[in-house]
């Protein structure tokens, strides 16, 4: 019954804070651009305005158009309800190991990216198409971590990874610091963050994810967002919890034990802004690397940067045809 | 064995005789001298197998010798005569392949026959053994004299030639058939009126023998 | 003379028919002058054969002295009689056709009636012939009617085709007679002067004792010889254009038939060969003009516009797989070589049926120039591939069998000569389909859509024995009579 | 029985179409027919695989090579295909009822049509090689003339003649890989073969020939070449069974020589087999992602899942060879989990396809688009066919995807160096493959249902509806890949049988956890349910629904599309398959197909539109079948001049033979 509850207990958890960590991380990136920022509650404030506002759709949309929120939102929130954040022991983490919650991810990118194409406009497409080609590197990417970590610990459940981990038996392993590195890219990418995307951009031409729900509006642009909250805060989660799992509960442990565990996993994940100060405010390249997984990012940011640039210039390539 | 060795040498003598107007069939320029070293080669087998008759004392070889005196020896040089005065062929005859080399093919080829018949026929009666090995060579030969001669007429001489040595293989195997006699006669007799009709058509269609003319279209040409 | 005519089969014998009525036929066809008449006389005369040669399969005539039936000819007697019936058939509607356009004159007709059951009864002569030098003659007759049916239209190009078949033949059968002789200098010792030293049965009997080096040159000898007429490169200059420009029932019987007979006399002395047991392997040699067959038909097929070259050179790939077959010998290898022998003669001669009917609705041989087949001519068109699909080795044809058990055997034993046949067959597999392709498929040309109903009747009368041979060739390829295994068994084991 | 019966009712049907082939009714009769047979067909399969393992006894006919008669037999393996082949093969029939209606070429199908299915299900039955390669070869031919219905197109018949050449090589070579194990005696029962005892080298061969033989059937890379210009030739319900099933019946032959009749392949065969999988998986899906032909996308997206397939496969060769019965046969399982999925939606793909064919005469996707709207039907089936070849949860292709992922994550536990290298790149390979193909759906989904008409054609397709049999075909299919990847215990359960006498081991995947949950080798190695996610994921919909309705407005309204204010009415503004694949093209294309794009810019002023060509090259092409046609016509152009020569030269040749063979005896008679 406990478990049933602990379960349940995580299922609305993630959906509510999310906006929360989103806000946070909204928070951190301001300060470290030098501004004051909104304060770490606006998602919430966000995400109600746009669900009291009308839903817009355009004549030439499917019911694909108008199903595609719901879906993206709950294969999110399905993979993110599988993610052991406070505790391993969730009745539902068997259903789904690393691989199974990368596929869920692909779910929602699936639907998205279709989303994107169904109002049949230029940014749809723009976006629909540059979301895959990221997807389709991050992907494997995610998937060799995966692979890396079932090799150390022997295990692709989440649960047993982190126990791995917890048992003590792991050394300092060149191959888990690599997946680190590996699983931040990714992490990178998926969210469409710098240097990958930006969220806040406002030229469409340079746009990935935004492009994609451009058309959307109202509540259904509120999932949308909300999908991304959620997902950005799995991503956390799955981090913090693989590779500094220490607090975390595991089976058979009581309410102490996970309310330890539940204070310690959002500072793990979200480090509080001040002790990292960024040495040339203002720059905007910098306040990615300003980042809260900054710390990992750094390590591979040259040639991350590099790679990422020509990356960056193809999707820009794009505009040939599109103009 | 007295008796038995003169009759080997007269054979021997006889078939090296047509043996050699083989020889002589491969390094003749002019088109009358190869018709008649032809006629030569036939009386000589003609020779051949009425030696033969009287040795193995069979009769139905003095049959095949008479074929080929008159037939060979006489009607078909003639008709060959009578062929080049009609159709107004030219009297030369063209080669392919220079004399002397052709002249060293021959000899090998007579050396390659005697390299494979002696040995293995060394159980064979004596008398055939030699004139096997000759009529090889002279088969041979005439193949040869057909692949480096261009007119039709002494391709059509080589191939007699070859006939002839086919022939003194027959007459000289102990004790064959007339079978085969009979048939020899009958393919050389028809293959005389097929020859004749083709020149003939030949003649009307292309005005000439050289098979180089008669050949331009060989064929699926695309 | 008198002893030697016993060899004759006595009334009785169904020998005496076969033999007796494509001669006596030829012998009236050469004084009938209504060509009409003569094409039906002709028929009925190769009907009446192949009746008589079914009569083999239950009453088999003891051997004389200068013919015989075994196992191995009595089924090639009767495929012979029944390729010479259908293909009757199909001459009558062939000629038919052609005298519309009077490319041929009466007396053309007259000869040719005549010529075609010489040329049956050379081959039967030669098929059931117990004496070599028998079956040497009924050869060179059979080539002599032959090239007089090639050069029967008279065109230019018929004309030399006849004069390249005439002259390469002769030589070859020159050589094969030497090779003869020589054979016969081989039995002499063992089995005194006479009839009996060529006798195929009394030879058999003794070739043990024979002089195996004789034997060797001997083989060297037929083998050329044969081969020439067999049609294996590279001896096999005068097929495809003798095929291509003689009139197309002649065109089926060369392939179908006479590739067969020739094929036939060399086997004869190859059985003679593995009886003594003493000789040098006649197997490479055959495995080597096997395979040079092969690649030369092969590329040759991509090159070809002319569509009866393309099939004569098919047929000499055929021919080059069954000797390669009976080169690599042994039980599997020998049973798949006579069967292709059979279904070669069946499906090659059912595609020349189809090729006349092409050329004849088409007005050209040449290839590019045909189009769309199953559209225009559906019945024919879909025999016609048919009938390539078989020829090109598919199953559920008899031709797929005979090939798997060649490629399937020589894999097992000699891998490294498998490979190469392996390539030669695929080549011409794409050539050959290739070319169907274009023939059957695609928007056929305006013209060629009226038809005469006397051209239809007659094309009905071409189709039947097109269909009967696929018929017969499907059914071999999923289902073989038990007898006829039994024979091939039985030559299969004599060929070593 | 029931089998005999349905087969021969296949071969009657074939005739019955070419007697009374004129007429529409017979057509549909003889579909109607097809589909009733291959359902007892699928029935036979069906109740065999669940008498559990053993074959039946062999039956014997007095068919085929006299001395052999026909062998037919019928195990767990066969009954597995047996119900892949038929359950597409019901499918397409019914299909095809409707489907033939419009096809203009129908009679060059109908009658080959059960043929077809004839062939493939009597390549599954046969039990000795001569009737294997029989059935095998008159599969290729009945489809070949299939893919010459349409014979009036050049390209069809282009893609024809390679297709049977190809077909041809593939015979040949499995004739190599039977005659090999048969020996000389030509024992070609499979019995006889399974105790053939094979030194190295042949041993070797064997194998080889099998893997170039079934894989130039199967599609592997680079032996595919065929199966792009096939597949789409074919009328559409033919391509499906094609793609979706012929090639697999081109597995199973390879399954039946490396895990039965052969039995003991290195496991360097395995890893010959991993890579050329892998392979064929990338460039199977990046071929796949650059075409603008429906079909042909299609079929290349074959290539890459019979690849994925072939991974399994050759996992499962290593690990038996290394000792591994366990996860032998859980590679085993996700390899034939594949087969079983990817004939279940490339046949509904192929079937949506030609639903859209049919509806607007159209095969490109650049004149296609908003069908979604069109043909509801179709489209929300197609949905569900790429989500699931996109290796989406909770659809059946992610389950397949999974298990193989699992096994190869283990692969680094193998004794040998090679594979402990080998095996990340291979699972890197298969990972990139399946993202690749999650693109390749998104953009073929994308650009043909979503968005707007792209030509007029598309945007009348409402005006031809499909016909139920296609409709319902489409449903059931779409049914079938969510009841396949939510219910994968009960399909893993039956697919152990099967493997179990390939493995000598029994294994359950889901001995761990129970029933819904899919956990191979041990609980705490990773764990799937598909069961749960759908259950799971179904309410956290419905919450997300009642939550984003509850907190916020209801309904909605319908507006011009915004289009950051551009606003513009013409289609060519959308993206299409090019630019959608731009990306992709600029990073893999350039390199592997040597991608190169040109850009026509209009002068200042002119009024022309800017064209942008892009130029792709396919490097086995180019590098492998061009030099052989380029050879095969050089040496026929020499050897043709052997037909020009003058009789002299004839017999000149003559002459030579008969000299070169004298020295030959003169030779060997030397003592």
């Amino acid at each position: 019954m406990t478990e049933f509850l602990i379960q349940l207990a995580q299922i609305f958890l993630v959906v509510a804070l999310a906006p929360l960590v989103t806000g946070w991380v909204r928070l951190v990136k301001a300060r470290l651009q030098g501004r004051v920022g909104a304060s770490a509650l606006q998602p919430y404030r966000d995400l109600y305005r746009l669900l009291q506002q009308e839903a817009v759709v355009a004549h030439s949309a499917s019911w694909l158009f108008r199903v595609a929120p719901y879906v993206t939102f709950s294969a999110v929130w399905l993979a993110a309800v599988l993610i052991p954040t406070f505790t391993t022991d969730l009745i539902l983490a068997p259903a789904a190991d690393l691989i199974a919650l990368v596929a869920l991810l692909g779910v929602a990118r699936f639907w998205t990216a279709l989303a994107g194409l169904d109002v049949g406009t230029a940014f749809g497409g723009l976006g629909a198409s540059r979301e895959m080609m990221i997807a389709s590197l991050a992907e494997p990417a995610m998937l060799m971590v995966t692979f890396s970590l079932s090799l150390v610990s022997g295990s692709t459940a989440p649960s047993q990874i982190i126990a791995f981990v917890l048992s003590g038996s792991v050394g300092i392993e060149v191959s888990m610091g690599l997946a680190l590195a590996a699983l931040v890219i990714v992490a990178v990418a998926e969210n469409g963050r710098i240097p990958i995307d930006n969220p806040s951009t406002h030229l469409e031409l340079t746009m990935v994810h935004e492009a994609m729900v451009l058309e959307y509006s109202g509540r259904h642009l509120a999932l949308m967002e909300a999908a991304g909250m959620v997902r950005l805060t799995l991503f956390l989660a799955l981090i913090g919890g693989l590779f500094a799992p220490w607090g975390i509960a595991q089976a058979g442990a009581g309410w102490g034990e996970w309310r330890w565990g539940w204070e310690h996993s959002l500072p793990k994940a979200l480090p509080w802004p001040r002790p990292w100060r960024c040495s040339r405010p203002g720059s905007p390249r910098c306040g990615c690397s300003a980042m809260p997984i900054s710390w990992a990012a750094r390590c591979c940011w040259g040639c991350w940067r590099r790679s990422s640039s020509t990356c960056r210039r193809r999707c820009d390539g794009s505009r040939a045809d599109l103009l | 064995m007295g008796a038995g060795q003169i009759s080997y040498d007269v054979a021997h003598l006889i078939g090296a005789t047509v043996l050699m107007a083989g020889l002589q069939l491969l390094y003749q320029r002019r088109l009358f001298a190869v018709i008649n070293t032809f006629a030569f080669q036939a009386l000589a087998l003609a020779a051949a197998a009425g030696w033969q008759a009287h040795v193995q004392n069979a009769p139905h070889l003095y049959v095949t010798a008479g074929i080929a005196l008159v037939f060979k020896a006489m009607i078909v040089p003639f008709a060959l005569h009578w062929l080049i005065e009609k159709l107004g062929i030219h009297r030369s005859v063209e080669t392919a392949m220079s004399i002397g080399w052709t002249m060293m093919a021959g000899v090998a080829l007579v050396a390659l026959s005697i390299l494979l018949v002696l040995p293995v026929t060394a159980n064979a009666a004596a008398l055939t053994r030699e004139s096997l090995a000759l009529a090889m060579s002279v088969v041979l030969i005439g193949l040869l004299m057909m692949i480096t001669r261009r007119n039709a007429v002494t391709q059509v001489v080589g191939f007699m030639a070859l006939e002839n040595g086919l022939i003194l293989a027959a007459v000289s195997a102990k004790g064959m058939p007339l079978v085969v006699e009979i048939s020899v006669a009958f393919s050389v007799l028809v293959a005389m009126t097929l020859f004749g009709i083709f020149f003939f058509r030949i003649r009307e269609r292309f005005d000439t023998l050289d098979i180089n003319d008669v050949e331009t279209y060989r064929g699926d040409r695309q | 003379m008198i002893d030697r005519l016993t060899g004759l089969p006595g009334l009785e014998n169904p020998l005496l028919w076969i033999l007796a009525v494509p001669l006596g036929a030829a012998g009236f066809l050469a004084v009938l002058r209504d060509w009409r008449v003569a094409s039906w006389v002709n028929v009925a005369a190769s009907a009446l054969t192949f009746i008589a040669s079914l009569v083999l399969l239950r009453v088999r005539p003891a051997p004389t002295k200068l013919f015989f039936i075994d196992d191995f000819n009595v089924y090639l007697v009767v495929l012979t009689a029944f390729v010479g019936l259908t293909t009757s058939v199909f001459s009558a509607a062939y000629i038919a056709r052609e005298s519309e356009g009077n490319r041929l004159s009466d007396l053309h007709l007259r000869f040719y009636h005549a010529m075609y059951q010489a040329f049956l009864f050379t081959m039967l002569l030669a098929l059931s012939a117990n004496n070599t030098g028998v079956m040497w003659v009924a050869v060179e007759a059979a080539t002599l009617t032959t090239v007089l049916m090639v050069s029967l239209y008279r065109t230019r190009e018929a004309i030399e085709a006849a004069w390249k078949y005439f002259i390469l033949c002769s030589v070859g059968i020159g050589l094969a007679l030497f090779g003869t002789i020589l054979v016969y200098l081989a039995a002499q010792p063992v089995m005194g002067d006479g009839a009996d030293s060529m006798a195929w049965t009394e030879m058999m009997r003794r070739a043990a004792e024979f002089q195996p080096d004789l034997l060797n040159l001997a083989f060297v000898f037929v083998l050329v010889g044969y081969g020439t007429k067999v049609g294996l490169a590279p001896l096999h200059a005068w097929l495809p254009d003798a095929h291509a420009e003689g009139p197309t029932p002649i065109s089926a019987v060369l392939s179908g038939l006479l590739l067969n007979v020739a094929l036939y006399a060399l086997l004869r002395f190859k059985m003679l060969l593995s009886a003594n047991g003493q000789t040098l392997s006649p197997g490479p040699l055959l495995v080597v003009m096997g395979l040079s067959s092969l690649f030369l038909s092969a590329f040759m097929l991509y090159r070809r516009g002319d569509i009866k070259r393309l099939f004569a050179y098919s047929s000499i790939e055929h021919m080059g797989l069954i000797t390669f077959a009976f080169g690599m010998g042994g039980p599997l290898a020998n049973f798949a070589g006579l069967l292709h022998m059979t279904m070669h003669s069946l499906t090659k001669s059912a595609i020349f049926f189809a090729v006349g009917i092409i050329s004849q609705n088409e007005g050209t041989k040449r290839i590019a120039d045909i189009r769309g087949l199953t559209m225009s001519h559906p019945v024919l068109g879909w025999g016609f591939v048919l009938a390539v699909l078989a020829i090109a080795g598919l199953p559920p044809m008899g031709v797929f069998m005979s090939e798997f058990l060649v490629l399937g055997s020589t894999f097992s034993r000699q891998p490294l000569l498998a490979l190469p046949l392996a390539i030669a067959l695929l080549l011409a597999f794409g050539a050959l389909i290739s070319r169907l392709q274009m023939m059957a498929f695609g928007e056929p040309p305006p013209r060629s859509a009226v038809q005469s109903h006397a051209g239809r009747a007659s094309s009905i009368l071409a189709l039947t024995p097109l269909w009967l041979h696929m018929a017969l060739v499907l059914m071999a390829g999923l289902y073989l009579p038990a007898p006829l295994v039994a024979w091939f068994h039985t030559v299969a084991r004599m060929l070593g | 029985m029931l089998i005999a019966a349905s087969l021969s009712a296949l071969v009657l049907l074939s005739l019955l179409a070419v007697v009374a082939g004129g007429r529409e009714i017979t057509h549909r009769l003889v579909h109607a027919g097809c589909a009733a047979a291959s359902l007892g067909l699928l029935i036979g399969g069906l109740t065999h695989l669940g008498t559990g393992p053993g074959g039946s006894p062999s039956i014997v006919l007095p068919l085929g090579l006299p001395w052999m008669a026909a062998h037919f037999r019928l195990d767990n393996l066969s009954a597995l295909f047996m119900v892949v082949v038929d359950l597409a093969a019901v499918a397409a029939s019914v299909y095809g009822i409707g489907y033939c209606r419009h096809l203009p070429e129908v009679r060059r199908v109908t009658p080959f049509f059960p043929l077809f299915l004839f062939g493939m299900n009597a390549v599954l039955l046969a039990d000795d090689a001569f009737m294997f390669l029989v059935a095998w070869e008159f599969m290729s031919l009945a489809s070949w003339l299939m893919v010459l219905a349409d014979h009036k197109s050049a390209e069809n018949r282009h893609a024809g003649m390679v297709y049977l050449v190809m077909a041809a090589f593939g015979t040949f070579c499995l004739l190599t890989s039977f005659g090999l194990m048969a020996g000389a005696g030509g024992a070609y029962t499979f019995t006889a073969m399974r105790q053939a005892e094979l030194a190295a080298v042949p041993a070797f061969l064997v194998v080889l020939t099998a893997v170039l033989g079934a894989g130039s059937k199967a599609g592997l890379v680079p032996l595919h070449v065929w199966l792009p210009l096939a597949h789409p030739a074919a009328p559409s319900h033919v391509s499906a069974l094609m793609s979706g099933v012929m090639t697999k019946v081109a597995l199973y032959g390879l399954i039946r020589i490396l895990f039965d009749l052969h039995g003991e392949v290195p496991w360097e065969w395995g890893a010959a087999l991993m890579v050329i999988g892998g392979v064929s998986a990338v460039l199977g899906v990046l071929y796949a992602l650059f075409q603008d032909d429906l079909k042909r996308l299609l079929a290349y997206s074959t290539v890459e899942n019979v690849g994925v397939a072939v991974i399994g496969l050759g996992l499962g060769i290593a690990f038996k060879d290394a000792g591994e019965p366990a996860l032998a046969a859980l590679a085993l399982v996700g390899g034939l989990y594949h087969i079983v999925n990817h004939s279940i939606f490339k046949t509904l793909l192929f079937f949506a396809a030609g639903a859209v064919i049919s509806a607007t005469g159209e095969r490109r996707l650049s004149g296609l688009g908003g069908l979604l709207n069109r043909m509801p039907w179709t489209g929300t089936a197609a949905l569900v066919g790429a989500g699931a070849i996109s290796a989406l949860p909770p659809l059946n292709g992610f389950v397949s995807e999974w298990l193989i992922l699992q096994a190869l994550f283990k692969g680094p536990g193998l004794p040998h160096w090679a594979m402990k290298f080998g095996v990340p790149v291979v699972g890197a390979m298969l990972a990139l493959a399946g993202a690749l193909a999650a693109t390749c759906f998104v953009r073929a989904y994308g650009i043909v249902f979503l968005g707007r008409p792209r030509s007029l054609a598309a945007a009348r397709a409402d005006l031809h509806p499909t016909p139920a049999s296609m409709r319902w075909t489409m449903a059931v299919l779409a049914l079938l890949c969510i009841l396949l990847g939510a219910i994968p215990v009960t399909v893993t359960d039956a697919l152990s049988a099967v493997v179990q006498p390939m493995t000598g081991l029994h294994f359950a995947v889901s001995a761990d956890l129970g029933w819904p949950w899919l956990s191979p080798v041990s609980s705490t190695r990773g764990s799937y349910s598909g069961t749960m996610l759908v259950m799971v994921g179904a309410v956290l919909f419905a919450v997300a629904v009642v939550l984003a309705h509850g907190l916020g407005t209801r309904g909605v309204r319908r507006a011009d599309a915004w289009d950051c204010g551009h606003r513009e009415d013409i289609p060519e503004t959308q993206y299409t398959g090019q630019s959608f694949s731009q990306p992709l093209r600029r990073v893999f294309g350039t390199s592997i197909f040597l991608a190169r794009e040109t850009v026509e810019m209009p002068e200042p002023g002119e009024r022309s539109p800017a064209r942008l060509s892009v130029r792709m090259i396919d490097p086995v092409w180019v590098w492998l079948y061009d030099p052989i046609s380029r050879a095969i016509n050089f040496i026929a152009d020499r050897v043709n001049r052997m037909q020009f020569l003058t009789v002299r030269g004839y017999l000149l040749m003559m002459f030579s033979t008969l000299v070169f063979m004298l020295l030959v005896v003169a030779w060997r008679q030397q003592p």
